[in-house]
This record gives structure tokens, C-alpha cells and sequence, in this order.
């Protein structure tokens, strides 16, 4: 049983991000869709925390937001893998039950 | 397997009705079945049939009552939440004294009830808000 | 799949500057009526919902917190609150409103609803709903 | 003192409206002016008449009227946003080849320029958004 | 010349107090509304750095917010003062602009 | 009070998951009209504004990044960037769209817009103007 948690907001704007993996377990993905997918952006001052909560957790970006907003995949924290609609159903289908962080 | 959508977000001002266009289209696509999508909250400005978005924009609307049509999704926008923002259909406007209407074709007005009931008949709930 | 589902209610945002915690509430009420298993959860701002002594009449918005007050009759058992988001901002439990029950299995005592739980147990109640409605 | 107020969302969703209200209210009791309030983004939305908000609950759209009516407050919805969003006069209705209207009595629909013109006219401007 | 800054957000879900506070200038004053009301109770991780930054810019809250939420006035920060809708009005009126952090 | 006001707008969100980006700079367009002294403000999230290669084909949103790139034409010459907005978010000046105006005291020497301050120089912008539009 795992949960996919998603995050429409920028973690540099809300708590959103930070709230939903203090809440994530083992085995649960988190997606970062719309203003979301900042949070999948390397060299911040959340990168480390990033890091340090993907070894548990599946970090995922929705990739047409993500390339909506301008931002190279090259950007993202390693490890943090693009996905696109499909693929965001695919994620919902496979965990037991989705949480949308607002 | 069936998944429910739940929109809480209004159109234009939030992406949440947009993201959850695109989910829906490629849920539908991946062969799985998407029975309802339930407004709610300011969710519900998104059945008004009166928007006028610019030429070079899209539709929002009207991509929804295509898509409702198309396969045959069921489009419920909360009574109490539309009754609030003045969102209302033709008997709504004459039960409630008012001297118009605004809900587009493919949407139809109905009580929380139908957002528990999406919950509790399909596999999954994805919900799109602010 | 069992015939009752267990529905979680979260609430992250604070009352009166959007409509979010009111209208949550409007849809635990009519999903009452539904026997399925209910929970609300209370964290982060959602927190703030649940304090004492709401006076609204300065604002010209209706003061819905009694209505929490009202969740018991609808066999609404179970209210937890994070108590890290608690203490993050200042508050205790002794700050919240009491939300009682009557127990059927125990003689129809009065029981309190609300519980104050850790993050951790959050998480677990999260991990534990077949259905999670966000507000 | 010349006060210009901007609403930057909608009507019940959000406390801005209200607190705006209970601000233009306090400042004309103040013996200030409030020549005009500009609804833009969402808060074109509070320009509906047809909300049917709950009894017990307040009526935003009909304090606004009664206040524009009573202080002579011109209340200017944003005509581009309004558009977006399906908030149409009966000029506007025409023009846009819709069969319906939805916007009070006491607001006008008008352009951006009357935001500016706000702007340039009053000694404050106000925003109450989200 | 000064500003009168007003705050409707929590600043334990966004960063606009945060931001607000960064930007205010010596003189100016900060007002938290509706949900920004949070942003002037005490014993917080906030609290501290409130009460530095209201050594040079006036902190208010508006008492119905306040009110409506609960919040006793005595669990406000020191130096934090309240205000009734003729007081907002009349920080208006005395600073030069306002600016709202939406 | 002169003639010339010195408007300000404050761009503090990212552009795509709401409209304010978009809705400012529409204000920004028919305001260039009026022939007052005109400054844009990023600085927050409203850094992200102002990306380079922005593509939106697949969110089904109109791409309105381009429309910075015309600002020019109207007469809009002071687009402040927060150096410390940029720096949190892990970018430089080089990840921005160049946005260009003629300078006509110059020549209608081709001039840069965009200028990065810092916040210091941000709160000196803000306290400097006349009406301050939040967006």
C-alpha cells in the first residue's frame, strides 16, 4: 500500500512541499505538477533537503509544466525523474490512493 | 479502473481546471474510465456558458462539454457551492426568482452527495485545486 | 472492496480568508449520511479551525465553528489534530473547542472526538484512508 | 483624502471582498472619498446578481450595490477579465452573441484604463486580494 | 515619506510576511489582515524575529480578524497593536502608499 | 501633486499556475498609455516570470512570454529583477529573456531593460513610488 502525493505549488512561495514530505513514507511518490515543479530545481537552498527525502520517497516532475515554465530538465536534483500526463496517470493507477497538497 | 476527479479551482485564474483537462484526456486515452468529475468550491465557474476568452486562448468550457459528449463523463457542479457564486441552471433560476442562467451544456447542477458517491464508487480520486 | 470506505477529510488552511475550511465542512455533513468510515485530519493552518471563543461579528462572515461542535450527532468520531502544527504555532490543545461523541458501544458516553496525535501517527492516518479529500 | 480601492478576487472564496467592504465603509464614515472601487482578476465574479448565497449568510453583491447606490461609489468591473470569466452586461450579452447577462445593478463594465485613471485620480490606492 | 505594508496571508503557509518584513523600510508600518493576523502571535518560531524587525517598523494587526479567529490580544507579540477598521483607514491616510503582499 | 505619477507593479508569483502574471501584464500594456512613469517589479517567484524558453504546448495555456519582449515598443524601460530572488532560486541574469528598449536621449541606442538590483535597491524602488499595483 503506498500513496502518490501531489504538490501544485513552489516551495518557495508555500509549505505545501515541505508538509507533504514530512508526511510521505517509505515507498510513496511525490509529483510536482504546475508551480510544483520548482521544487524539483537544483542549486536551491532546498536541494539538499530534496535529496535527503528521495531516498525514501519517488520524486517525480510533471514535465509539460515543467517545460511551460521555461526550465531545462538539466536543472532538476538528481534523481528527480519527468514525467508526462500518461505517465501521471500511470503513477495514480499503480499507488493505492492519490493526496493532493494544495 | 475508474477514477474520479474532483476540480475545486475556477477557470483561467487557476491551472488546476487545465491540469485536470489534460489528466482526464489521457486517463481516458490509457483505457481507463473516468465516470465523473465533480466541481467544487469556485470549481464551479468552470460550467459558466458565457465566457468569452480571447481568440488565441482556449476554451475552457467548451473543451469540457466536448470531452463530456465524447465519452461520456458526467460533469456535476456542487448545488450549495453554485448557488453562492451564481452559477445556475434554468430551473434553478426559476425556483430561486432570478431572470437568467449561465450553466453550459454537459454540466449538470447536483448536491455533495454526488462527490461521496464518486469517492466511494471509484478506485482513485485525483483532485485539482489551489 | 469492502462496502465502507474509510474517507479522510484533510484541512491545512486556516478559517474565514477562504472558504475552503467552510466548505469542507458542508461535505463531511452531507457525507455523513453515507455510513462510510470518517475522519478529519487538522494540520498545518487547518489547525486553526478548531480554536475557542470565535467571534466573528467584526467581519460581516458567519461564524461556522459551533458547527464542529454539532459533529458528534452526525457520528462523526474521530478529529485528529497534529500537535507538531500545534505547537509551531503556539497552541496547546487547552486552546481548541471540545467536539464530544456518544459511544454505543460503551453505554452512549460522552467521549471526546478530538485527538491530539503526533506527525508520525498523521502520517500513518493518511496511509490509512481509502479516500483523501484535500481542503 | 481621495481613496482608490482594487478587489483581486471573488465573492465567499476568499475574505479580500469582504474586508475591502468593511475598509470602504470605515473610510467614507472617516469622511474620506471613495470615488470608485475596480474588480479585477476573480473578483469581476462579485459583480453576479445571481447568487443565491445562504440565508444566514451575508449578501455580497447586494451590500455593494446598496453602497455604490447610498455613497455614489462608482464600481467598475474589469471588462477583459470579465470576459474570461463570463460576466457580461446586456451590451455586452448583445455584442458577444450570448443569451443571457448576469451583472448587478450599481457596477459598470469598463477597461483597464479606469484602473489606471484610479490610480493617477486618488491619494491612496487599496489592493485587497490573494 | 513611508509605507503602509499589508499582509493577508499565515506566515506559517507562505513567505509574504517574510517578504513584506525584508522590504518594509525604518518608518513604515506593517499591518496583518485576515489570515495574516497569525503573524503577530507570540511564542512562535516567528516570534523572535518579529519582535526584530518591530524595533524599526510598527506592527498592527486588525483586531476583527483577530476577534473572528479566536486569538485572545494577549497572546500578540509585545509591540504589536492592534486596530479596528477606523484605524486601518487612518494608516492609510498617514503613510504616503500602500502596498499589499498578496 | 505633479502630473507624472510613478506607478510601480509588484510581480511576486511564477507565471502558468495562475493568471496574475499574465492579468499584471495586461494592466502594464493599457497602462503604457497614460504616459506615466512606469516601473516592473520581480522579485519572489515573479523572477520566473521572466525565463527563457518558455514552451507550453503541452499544458494547453497560451505562452504569454513573448508579450515581455515587446514592452520595449511601449515605452516600458525599468523591469527590476531581485538579485536575491534569483540567487534562492538557483538562477543567474543569463537564464532571463533580454527585453530592450531605444533610448531616445541616446541616439535610440538599443538599451537592456531588465536591470537585477539588489534587495536593498528592491524596498528603495517600492518606497519610491506613487502607486504600487500588486499583482
Amino acid at each position: 500500500m503506498s500513496t502518490l502525493h501531489t504538490v501544485n505549488k513552489s516551495p518557495f512561495a508555500t509549505q505545501a512541499l515541505v508538509s507533504c514530505l514530512n508526511h510521505a513514507k517509505a515507498g510513496d511518490a511525490v509529483l510536482m505538477i504546475e508551480d510544483g515543479v520548482y521544487g524539483g530545481l537544483g542549486g536551491t537552498g532546498l536541494t539538499e533537503i530534496m535529496e535527503e527525502f528521495g531516498k525514501n520517497v519517488s520524486l517525480y516532475v510533471l514535465s509539460p509544466d515543467l517545460a511551460a515554465r521555461g526550465l531545462d530538465p538539466k536543472r532538476l536534483i538528481a534523481g528527480v525523474e519527468g514525467v508526462d500526463y500518461p505517465g501521471f496517470v500511470d503513477l495514480v493507477a499503480k499507488h493505492d490512493r492519490t493526496q493532493s497538497w494544495l | 479502473m475508474k477514477i474520479g476527479v474532483l476540480v475545486s479551482e475556477g477557470p483561467y485564474t487557476h491551472q488546476a481546471v487545465d491540469s485536470a483537462y489534460k489528466f482526464v484526456t489521457a486517463a481516458i486515452a490509457a483505457g481507463h474510465e473516468v465516470p465523473r468529475v465533480f466541481f467544487y468550491h469556485d470549481g464551479v465557474n468552470v460550467a459558466t456558458r458565457l465566457s468569452v476568452p480571447p481568440q488565441d486562448e482556449r476554451n475552457i468550457q467548451q473543451n469540457w462539454t466536448a470531452l463530456a459528449k465524447e465519452h461520456n463523463v458526467d460533469l456535476v457542479v456542487c448545488i450549495a457551492a453554485a448557488q453562492r457564486r451564481g452559477m445556475l441552471d434554468a430551473n434553478e433560476a426559476e425556483r430561486q426568482g432570478k431572470d437568467a442562467n449561465n450553466i453550459a451544456e454537459g454540466f449538470r447542477i447536483s448536491g455533495l452527495g454526488q462527490l461521496i458517491e464518486m469517492g466511494i464508487q471509484t478506485d482513485r480520486l485525483v483532485t485539482f485545486g489551489d | 472492496m469492502s462496502d465502507v470506505k474509510k474517507f479522510l477529510y484533510v484541512n491545512r488552511r486556516a478559517p474565514y480568508g477562504t472558504i475552503y475550511a467552510l466548505e469542507s465542512l458542508e461535505v463531511v455533513l452531507i457525507g455523513a449520511a453515507f455510513e462510510q468510515d470518517v475522519s478529519l485530519a487538522f494540520l498545518d493552518d487547518g489547525v486553526f479551525q478548531l480554536t475557542k471563543g470565535q467571534n466573528t461579528d467584526g467581519i460581516g462572515v458567519k461564524n461556522f465553528s459551533p458547527t464542529f461542535r454539532a459533529l458528534g450527532d452526525y457520528d462523526v468520531q474521530k478529529l485528529f489534530v497534529e500537535r507538531e502544527s500545534l505547537e509551531e504555532r503556539g497552541l496547546s490543545e487547552d486552546d481548541l473547542i471540545e467536539v464530544v461523541y456518544e459511544d454505543e458501544d460503551d453505554d452512549w458516553e460522552e467521549k471526546p472526538a478530538i485527538r491530539v496525535i503526533s506527525r508520525a501517527e498523521m502520517a500513518d492516518a493518511m496511509a490509512d484512508a481509502d479516500v483523501v479529500l484535500s481542503f
